[in-house]
Formats: structure tokens, sequence, C-alpha cells
């Protein structure tokens, strides 16, 4: 196994702010890894700087082994980098499928319309979207909104996915669902590095835990090893009190 | 992609367009030509902006596009002939469209559609200024193929609005559709999904602006006369804007209908209420809104995007 | 050096009516999220009321200004119960299309009742001028900047004292999901939009004085307050003044300054205009 | 109103009228220059009536819109020409819109009766068309008035400094570069700034012109100029000798505004001008509209209509060519004094109806316009220097 995805001495100020502080991590090949950490810790940043929507004033991005820290983010995603958001962002007035076309034909250049019409029907099926793929994205539940943007990612054939908090919302049976989609996906030989606040999904998901805190690695391991840490228990409870 | 069930209705229009000049008018053929010139051009135009308008660049430098297709055209045509002076019009306002583009890749909506005012304002100072232009009193520009052909004028037209029909259609039937919906809808996320933002926002902004600097160039060979006023008008822009909304915006058919309605509307109402016409025109145009609120196409059918 | 400070003058005498005109136009976009064309004809209206009444009643269009206000503030809720609310969830540019028809109709209505003539009234302060030194001051200039100051002032006052001055805020810095449209928010809409409206009507009384009343004379306005919003930061409100100030020193210093300079007065707004807008995009990123 | 109607048809009551003559009018009734155009409309309206009355001929009339918009004005036209088939066309008042005329024109020959567009650029597109009348003078008469004027001010009371505003537009800019030349070849020192119409922004301009110190302060606009000048030219302290302004229209109410005082303008005609044939007019037009007309082109529609009519009762037909002959070789007196075509002065056209003669300077004279020069016409005497530099 080999390192996919790696940033190192990652570091990013808002308007005098340090959201991300010198920051390293690295994803492994196959690997689930899920990074959290308390409110303003800076996650969404750091996610939004290994997709690219963002530029860090200091260190690097690797992917694959390349540097892709000057890229933007159409490019990351041609080389096999993909990220599904939060907040869901459908495009409104394009159906599911329509949708789902968007990342299979732009995602990998040189994808011909009957590849991507092809793929878009496996992810479909592959995420229980089939029934509704002819509705329009404005149209779906929220459920079907969180499946469409796991979809939609998927749809661009990443080796990587980013997930940003998709289970946010979600009641108890869906998260449930959403799991084991995740781990599907995983088993098509897809490495994931995930957002996440809900802790019992941290705990079945993720093979490795990163916590971040103040926009620094505070602690990584795996799931039991950070929640004993003492520096995680204080950043949560400390906060909390 | 969709649009296929309006393909009909557009090519019917096209055909009636294009037969025209041959249909039995009486005494009115003439007056329908003239008023099927404008509408041609004005349908293009309009059809150009949604072009653009589909990636959620909202030009209104519109006008400055038609405006300098239509003084490259009339200042070459003498020397060129019409139909390079025309070519080289429409390229002049795409490298316009290009400049512009480029440094307003960041600016959205509002702000974008303000910048593209900025620019069309400025450019018709130039107009005015520069020591070749003829300036505030006008330039006085050729027919096309020095008046040989009457018809000459109207078929130039039904070309603009041909080719504006055929890249609206492409970029409708075209993953070029998608990565356009995508853009305008969210920008971040189309750029995540791998869509080229920035070269889908300037090949549709070039696309645009290559047959608004057309239509104008063929505006120049009809009216004979450009004023920067007039070429460069702000209210063309905004007329360009109008007809979409008034049409169905994002569509191939909704411009065309909107521009074959309401320029006809405004000519007939100003031929028959005559004063305060416009009161009438602007009237409409809240109706449309408050009751129409996707357009005339709005009453064939529910989709769009 | 006498020239600089009298153009300086001159540029901030102008920056007072820009931003009264300006504000309103940033009330309706950033509180009602409206984009209004009509704006200019709330202030042609002004101009008309305060040309009536002084040409039929003899009244002096300082009198005018408090009536103007209301007049132009039922006009502007009508046009916000009537023709705003129904669009309120409608797409952007639904909402300017209303908007730009709205403007042509109200245009040429005043088109067909008054004709396109131009109009002038004549209080006997017109042209009244105070002379500081070697400066030279109109009254009604200075006058009209006093008093859109003096109205700046009293919206700030309101927008940061009252219940629903607070309430315009808070919606204006959050604008609430249209699906949360309660009636709070829709009294505020209400409230934003005739007072943008009123704006725009006593801009129009100062400027029957200073310039004239006509079908068109609002178009000029609509026009530049639009690129006043837009380098204060669409809907941003406190960005209106420093704004205006920035674009009426630049007419003032191009026209005093450059050869020819009268003629590119509307070019260099323009261009000052698009530099920052491009600019702060850029810099932003 | 009758007007909802398309067109408006004006019918002799006398059933044995003689020539029945289809007359299509193209002004502009909306866009810019719609003051202009009703005003004119309005005095064609009301000479067809008269003539129609008299019962030589009978003139129904076509009314069209040209929006001042060449998109407009060119259907409007065909519609004349093939529609409503008139072979006479009354129009053409503003020149961008005129110009664009030209092409339909030629293509389809009328006699085309051209009531404003002063602008060359004109004449030399309907240059060498045989049925071309242009009774407006052209712009270098407008030049050559002015300029007489200024001699008049420069020999008789030592003015010597003039200080130009003009609009960037066509109608400010047309004649600017010979304006300069000739006024300081009469030895005037000139500062010439150009200014955006409508903007109502002088006061940057009007203080830099404080330190040139003008004694006339000249400008070229229109009528959205008029008071904003009169103030800011006070407000930064500007005390030129003459105000003098050329705009189209004047605004409404303007003489009652006491800033109005001791401006002078040039016109071609005004309601008090003292001949028989203005005397008339103004009568009849008080008559029919209950109102006195300020807009000089009020009575040149009257004029041109009345010369149709009489070259129509003098063939006794409704050809084209054959009135056109007639008109040719008429002399008629006008509200603007003797009309009769010639040959304009460039040699371009062959029917030029009137020249610079009939331009005359008035100036603002407690609340009305009195003409002031030239000695011929004047019923007062210009006020030099005026209220505003005695301030």
């Amino acid at each position: 196994m080999g390192k996919v995805l790696e940033a190192a001495g990652v570091s990013k100020r808002f308007l005098g702010l340090q959201a991300l502080k010198e920051v390293t991590l690295h994803l492994e090949e196959g690997e689930i890894l899920a990074v959290i950490g308390p409110n303003g810790a800076g996650k969404s940043t750091l996610l939004n700087l290994l997709s690219g929507l963002i530029k860090p004033d200091q260190g690097r991005i690797l992917f694959l082994g390349q540097d892709i820290t000057h890229l933007p983010p159409e490019a990351r995603t041609h080389l096999g980098l993909g990220r599904a958001f939060q907040i869901v962002q459908p495009f409104p007035e394009l159906t599911v499928r329509e949708n789902l076309l968007v990342g299979a034909l732009f995602g990998k250049p040189g994808t011909s319309r009957k590849e991507g019409e092809a793929w878009v029907e496996e992810v479909l099926r592959l995420t229980g979207l089939q029934s509704r793929s002819e509705a329009l994205a404005g149209d779906l539940t929220l459920l079907e909104d969180k499946r469409l943007e796991l979809a939609r990612a998927l749809a661009t054939r990443p080796k990587v996915l980013l997930l940003d908090e998709v289970m946010a919302g979600l009641r108890p049976k869906e998260a449930e669902e959403a799991v084991a989609l995740v781990k599907q996906i995983r088993e098509t030989g897809v490495s994931i590095l995930f957002i996440e606040h809900v802790m019992p999904v941290v705990r079945t998901l993720a093979d490795r835990v990163v916590v971040l805190d103040y926009g620094e690695v505070i602690a990584e391991g795996t799931y039991q090893e950070v929640a004993q840490d003492p520096r995680v228990r204080e950043a949560y409870l400390g906060r909390r009190a | 992609m969709k649009g296929f069930g309006h393909f009909p209705l557009i090519l019917l229009s096209l055909v009636l367009f294009a037969l025209l000049p041959f249909l039995p008018f009486g005494v009115w053929q003439a007056f329908l030509l003239d008023v099927g010139f404008f509408v041609l051009l004005f349908t293009a135009l309009a059809l150009s902006w949604d072009l653009v308008a589909r990636t959620g660049q909202l030009s209104l430098a519109h006008g400055a596009f038609f405006g300098l297709g239509a003084y490259s055209a009339g200042l070459l045509a003498p020397q060129l002939g019409t139909l390079p002076a025309l070519l080289l019009g429409a390229l002049t306002a795409g490298a316009g469209a290009l400049v512009l583009g480029s440094v307003t890749l960041r600016l959205h909506g509002l702000y974008f559609a303000i910048a593209s005012l900025a620019f069309s304002e400025v450019l018709r100072t130039l107009a005015l200024k520069l020591p070749f232009t003829g300036g505030p009193i006008g330039l006085p520009v050729p027919p096309p193929f020095a008046g040989a052909w009457p018809l000459a004028t109207y078929y130039l037209s039904f070309g603009v609005l041909l080719l504006a029909t055929a890249l609206s259609l492409w970029a409708e039937r075209s993953p070029f559709r998608l990565a356009q919906a995508a853009t305008r809808q969210s920008e971040a996320v189309a750029r995540v999904l791998g869509v080229r933002v920035v070269q889908v926002k300037l090949w549709s902004l070039l696309l645009g602006s290559l047959v608004a600097g057309l239509a104008g160039g063929v505006y120049g060979m009809k009216t004979l006369f450009l004023s920067p006023y007039d070429a460069f008008s702000l209210g063309r822009a905004v007329e360009a804007l109008v007809i979409p909304i008034f049409g169905g915006l994002y569509t191939t058919l909704g411009p065309l209908v909107g521009g074959v309605v309401l320029v006809s509307l405004e000519q007939a109402l100003r031929l028959w209420i005559k004063e305060g016409y416009l009161v009438v025109y602007g009237a409409i145009l809240i109706l449309v809104i408050l009751f129409l609120p996707r357009g005339l196409v709005g009453i064939l059918g529910r989709r769009r995007g | 050096m006498e020239l600089l400070l009298q153009t300086l003058l001159n540029g901030i005498l102008m920056s007072g009516i820009y931003a009264l005109v300006a504000t309103g136009l940033a009330l309706s976009l950033g509180v009602v999220g409206i984009v209004n064309f009509a704006h200019g004809e709330f202030l042609m209206m002004g101009a008309f009321l305060s040309y009536l009444l002084f040409a039929f009643r003899g009244m002096d269009p300082l009198l005018s200004l408090g009536l103007a206000f209301l007049a132009a503030f039922v006009v502007g809720a009508l046009t916000y119960q009537g023709l705003i609310r129904p669009v309120l969830r409608a797409a952007e540019l639904n909402q300017m299309l209303l908007t730009f028809g709205l403007s042509i109709l109200l245009q040429n209505l005043a088109l067909l009742l008054f004709g396109a003539d131009t109009r002038v009234v004549a209080p006997p302060y017109q042209a009244t001028t105070l002379s500081l030194g070697p400066f030279f001051l109109g009254v009604v200039p200075f006058g009209a900047f006093l008093l859109s100051l003096a109205i700046l002032l009293m919206l700030q006052v309101f927008l940061t004292r009252s219940r629903f001055g607070l309430a315009m805020r808070a919606v204006s810095q959050n604008r609430l999901a249209p699906g949360l449209l309660g009636i709070e928010a829709d009294k505020v809409y209400l409230l934003a939009f005739g007072l943008a409206a009123a704006l725009a009507g006593v801009a129009g009384v100062m400027l029957s004085v200073m310039l004239y009343a006509s079908p068109t004379v609002g178009f000029v306005f609509t026009l530049k307050s639009f690129a006043i919003v837009a380098l204060a930061g669409l809907g941003n409100l406190k960005g209106v003044v420093p704004a205006a100030l920035v674009l009426a020193m630049a007419e003032a210093l191009v026209s005093t300054y450059l050869p020819g300079g009268g003629g590119l007065v509307e070019a260099v707004f323009f261009l000052v205009l698009f530099l920052a807008l491009v600019g702060r995009a850029w810099r932003k990123a | 109103m009758g007007k909802v109607v398309g067109f408006l048809v004006l019918l002799a009551g006398l059933a044995w009228a003689q020539v029945p003559l289809k007359v299509g009018v193209i002004l502009p009734l909306s866009g810019a220059s719609a003051v202009s155009g009703k005003a004119a409309l309005n005095g064609i309206q009301l000479a067809a009536d008269e003539a129609n009355a008299a019962g030589k001929v009978r003139l129904e009339l076509v009314v069209v819109d040209d929006g001042t918009d060449p998109a407009k004005a060119v259907p409007a036209f065909t519609k004349l020409m093939t529609v409503d088939k008139v072979d006479i066309v009354i129009g053409g008042l503003a020149s961008g819109v005129t110009f664009a005329l030209s092409g339909p024109v030629k293509q389809y020959g009328p006699l085309f009766l051209v009531i404003g567009a002063a602008s060359s650029v004109v004449e030399q597109a309907f240059e060498g068309y045989p049925l071309f009348f242009h009774y407006h003078p052209w712009d270098y008469h407008n030049v050559a008035a002015a300029l007489q004027f200024f001699q008049y001010l420069n020999r008789e009371h030592g003015a010597k400094k003039v200080a130009i505003l003009y609009e960037d537009g066509p109608f400010g800019s047309a004649g600017i570069g010979v304006y300069k030349q000739q006024l300081e070849k009469l030895g005037y020192q000139v500062q010439a700034e150009p200014f955006k119409a409508g903007s109502g922004q002088f006061t940057a301009i009007l203080t830099r012109f404080r330190a040139f110190a003008p004694d006339i302060l000249y400008w070229i606009g229109y009528d959205v100029d008029a008071l904003p000048i009169a103030t800011q030219a006070r407000q930064v302290g500007l005390r030129p000798k003459l105000i003098y302004g050329a705009p189209p229209s004047w605004p409404i109410g303007f003489e009652k505004n006491p800033l109005s005082n001791d401006i002078a303008g040039m016109t071609a005609w005004l309601p008090t001008v003292a001949n028989a044939e203005s005397r008339r007019f103004v009568e009849a037009y008080r008559k029919k509209y209950g109102e006195v007309t300020e807009e000089y082109m009020a009575p040149m529609g009257y004029t041109i209509l009345k010369s149709l009519a009489l070259a129509a009762e003098k063939t006794g037909s409704a050809d084209k060519n054959r009135i056109a002959e007639a008109l040719a070789g008429l002399k008629m007196p006008t509200p603007f004094g003797l009309l009769s075509f010639k040959p304009s002065d460039t040699g371009r056209t062959k029917y030029q109806g009137f020249g610079s003669e009939i331009w005359f300077q008035f100036q603002y004279l407690q609340g009305s316009r009195r003409p002031v020069f030239p000695k011929e016409v004047a019923t007062r005497p210009l006020r030099y220097p005026g209220e505003y530099y005695l301030r």
C-alpha cells in the first residue's frame, strides 16, 4: 500500500485567522480515513485545499506522487480526485441523470457520450437512484439529495474520494444505509477521506482517524486510539464545558 | 439530449422566414420584409445573449459586441467587400469578448452585468473619440454587394439567425449544454466535477459575441449609417436580454419565439396605437412575468435548463 | 491649488445626491433582493410632482420634499404589494424583466401625460451662491448635499435603533430563505421598498431644482446608482456613501483636469467602476 | 381619439375637390426627437386643414412614427411606400434617421420633402437624388448665421474670448471644428469643451473656464442643459458678458424663470415674429390647438405642406414629377420669410429651401424671447453685458 494523497505542511490564513497550521497527513491506497475535530477546527478548509477550491499559503499537496498544489479543481478531478459537498448542491434545473452525466462526461476527459451514459447507469444502480433518474434534482428529498451528491462524485470515476459530512442531517437508519454505500464504494477500489461529526459513523467506517483542533493535527490513529487521547478529549470536552 | 420536441417548430419558423420574400402578402410584402429583417436580426442577437447567459454570465455588453461588429464591418466593407468585412466584424467583436471575458472571469451575476455595462460604455466613448470612426457625426456604410441584390440584407439577416439557431441547437443538444448548465448553477461544484469552467465561459462568450458582431455588421448595411449612440446602444443590449426572458430562458425556442413575438409586437403597437404604445409594451412585459414565469414557451412544456 | 479645492468641493457636493439615490437602490437590492430598474422612475415622479406643484400651485419645491417622500413611499409600497411580492421567489432575471417593464411603462406614461418637453421650476434661491474667500458654493447643491446627508443619517439611526430597522438589517445581512418569508419579513420588505422609492422621490425634487423635470430625467441616475451600488458591494448600505464619493470625485477631477474631459466623464466613471470590480474580484481570490 | 387608428385621414368637406393627393408623413413621434416631431406634425395637420378647406386640392395624410430610430424608421418608410402607396413624403427630422432612409428613398423614388436633417452628411447621402427638397438650412448655414452674430459682438461690443460647451453627440459636435477655426479668424480666443447632454454637470468645466474669463459662454446642446448651465455658471462664479445657446428647443417655463434673463439664443422663428404669414400662422394654430407653440418646427411643417398644396394647385396634378417641377419654381411667403428653391451652396443637391437668412438671434428679456439681431428683425436692443455679468 502506498500514499495516494498527501498534504505536507499545509497552512492557510483567512484575514488574519489561522485556519490551518502546517498540517501534514496522508491517505493510504484503499483506506477510509476520517478527519474529525470540533467546529472551526479547519476541516472544511482542509477539504477545500485538497480539492483545489482554495490555494494554500504554504505547503504542498501530492496526489499519486504528483504535486498538485497549483492545479485547479477540474484538473484534480481529471486526475482522479473526486469530492462530495457537505451542503448538497445538486444542479436543480437538471435531472438526476443529467447531474451524474456532468460528472461522468467531464470528470474524465476523453469520455465518449456512450461510455459516459453507460457509467451513469451503473452509478444510478449502485446508489439506488434508478427510479428517480428523470426527476429534477431540485425536487429530491434530503436523503435522495445526499445520495445524488455521492453518486455525482462517484460519476467522475475517482481513485480518491473526499466526502464532506455526507451523513449530516440523516436519521440513524438512513445513516446506516449511507455507511453501507460508502463501504461498497471502497470495495470498487476507491480510497476515501471523509469529514464527519457523527461519531458512530466514524467508528464503524474509518480505518484510521486524524483529529484537527485549531487548525493543527493533534492526534492520529485508530478510532479507539484517538478516543483515548487526552488532548482529543480536552478538545471536545473542554470546549463543551 | 433534450430539445428534440421543439425541433419541428423551430424548423418550421425558419422555413417560413426563408420563404417570406416569396409569400403573397400583397401590398404588405415590402413592409413585412423590412420588419422581418429586424425581427430576424434582433432575434439572433437575443439568441446570442441566451447562449452566453446559459453559463450564468448576464451580459450587458451585447450592445458593445453589436457596435464593434457594426463599426468594423462598416469601416472595412468599402475595401474588402461585404462578406469579408462581416467576418472581420464578427472577429473584432469576438476579440473584444475574449478581453472582457478573461478579466471578468471571477465576476458573477449582477457584478458581471455591471462590469459588462461599463465595458460597453467605455467602448462607446472610444467610438465617439477615435479619429477613424467618424466620431459623433457618424459613419456611412455601403449597402451589401454594392446594392446589386435588393434581398441581400434580408437574407444576410436570415443567415445570422440561422447561424445563431444552429449554434444554440448544437449547444443545447451536446454535452456543452450540461457544462453550461453546471457552470451557471454552481461554478465551484462544476469545477469539482471536472468541468473546465473557464473554457466553457469563454467559449460561450466568444460564440455569443461572434453572432452579435455579425448582427451589428448586417445592421449597418441596412441602415447605411452608424453613430456611436445608435450602434453601441444600451437599449439594444437590454432588448437582447428582454427577449429571452420573455420567450423562455436557456432554450433555443424561447428567444426565437420571444424575438418574433416581441419585435413584431413593438412594430405593430407603434403602427396602431402610436402615442404611448410603449405603455402597452411595458404592461405586456409585466403581465408575462406575473402570469408566465417561464416565458412564452412555458406554455409549451415545463422543462428548462 | 484653489482650482483643486474647488474641484474637490464640487465632487463632494455631487456625491450627496448620488448617495441618496443609490442608497434607495441598495435598500431594495440588499433587503428585498430586487434589482429595481424602475428606481429612476420614482425619482422622475418626484421631479414632476415638484414641477406640477410649482407650476400650478406656486408651491416652493422645499415644501414638496415631504410630500414627494410620502407620495413616492406610497407608490413604492403599492408597487411592492402589487408587482414585487408575487415575484419574490421567481428567478432573478424574471424580477429584472418585471422592473424593466415597469420602468418602460412609467416613463412612457409620463411621456403621454406631460410630453417629452424639459420643464423647469424657478424658486428664488435657485442660483444663490455663497462665496467663501476664493471658493464658490451654490446654495441649492449645498442644501441638497446637507439634506441628503441628514436623510442618510436618519436612515442610519432608524436602521440601528428601531426594531423595524434592526429587522431590516438582519434581513439584509442574512437574507432569509424565500420559504421562510413570514409576516414580519413581508412587512420589512414593504417598508424597505417604500423607503427606497421615497428616497428617490426626494432626490427627484432636488433634481427638479438643480436640473429639470422630464420623463427621462431618472435614467442617468439609475445607471450611475447601479454603478455605485456595485462598487459598494451589492446590497451593502454602508459602502454606498464612500462609493458615491469616489465616483463623484473621479467625475469632477476628470472634467476639470482632462482636456476634453467633459465628454470623457462617463467613460472614466465606468472605467473606474470596471477596474474596481475586476480588481476586487481578482484580489479576493 | 381619432389618432388611435394607424393613420389620420383628413377629408375636405367639399365634394368637388379637384386634386386628390395622398401624402406620407414620417416624423419622430417617440424617442429623442419627439418634441420637435410632434410640433412639426401639428403644423403639417394645420396646413392640411387649411388647404382642404380652400378646396382646390384634397390632401390625405398618412402619418407614421420613425421613433428616432433607424430600426423603426426603415420599416415605417417602406410601409408608406408599398402599403399606403404614397408618392410624396414629408419627413427627415433627425439626421441619423434621415441618413438611414437614403437607401429606401432611392429605391422607391418618392418626392421627399425634408423638414430637418441639417447635417451635411445627409446632403452627401442624397447627392444626385432628383426629388430631394430640403427646406431646413444645412449645418453650414447655422454656423454662418451664428458667426455673423459673433462678428457683430466682436466689432460692436469688443467681445474677444469665447468659451464653447458642446454636447458630444452629432448635434453639438457637427460644426465644432469649423466654429473654432472661424471664430479664431474673427479674432476670438476660443476654448471648447465637450459635455454629455442631460448629465446636468457643468460645474467642473465652468470652474475651469473661470480662469479663461470668457466674454461669451456659448453652448451647443439641448433644452435639458439650459437651466443647469444658467445656474451653475453663477454657482461657480463664472461671469460671462453673454450666455448664448443654440438648442433645437427650449425648456417649457424657462422664460418665467428669472435665471433665463438676458440669455441669448438662435432660432428661425418665434411666435412674436412680425411678418404677416407668421401672425396668420400663430392665429390659426391657436384656433386649432388652443395654445401658442414656441417650436419652430411647427411653422416649418406648416410651410412644407403649404408649399406642397400650392404646387399641386398650380399643376392641377398628383404626379410627383410635375409637382416637383412646380415646387422648384415656387416663390412663397412663409412665417420664415420668402421661400424659394435654389441649388445648395456645396452644389450637391438641387433644391435647397432656406439658408442662413432665416436664423436670427433673440434674448430672454423680462419673461419673453425678443429678436435682437440682425437689425432688420430686432425688436429690442441686445443687452450686453447681461445681468449674470452685472450681478
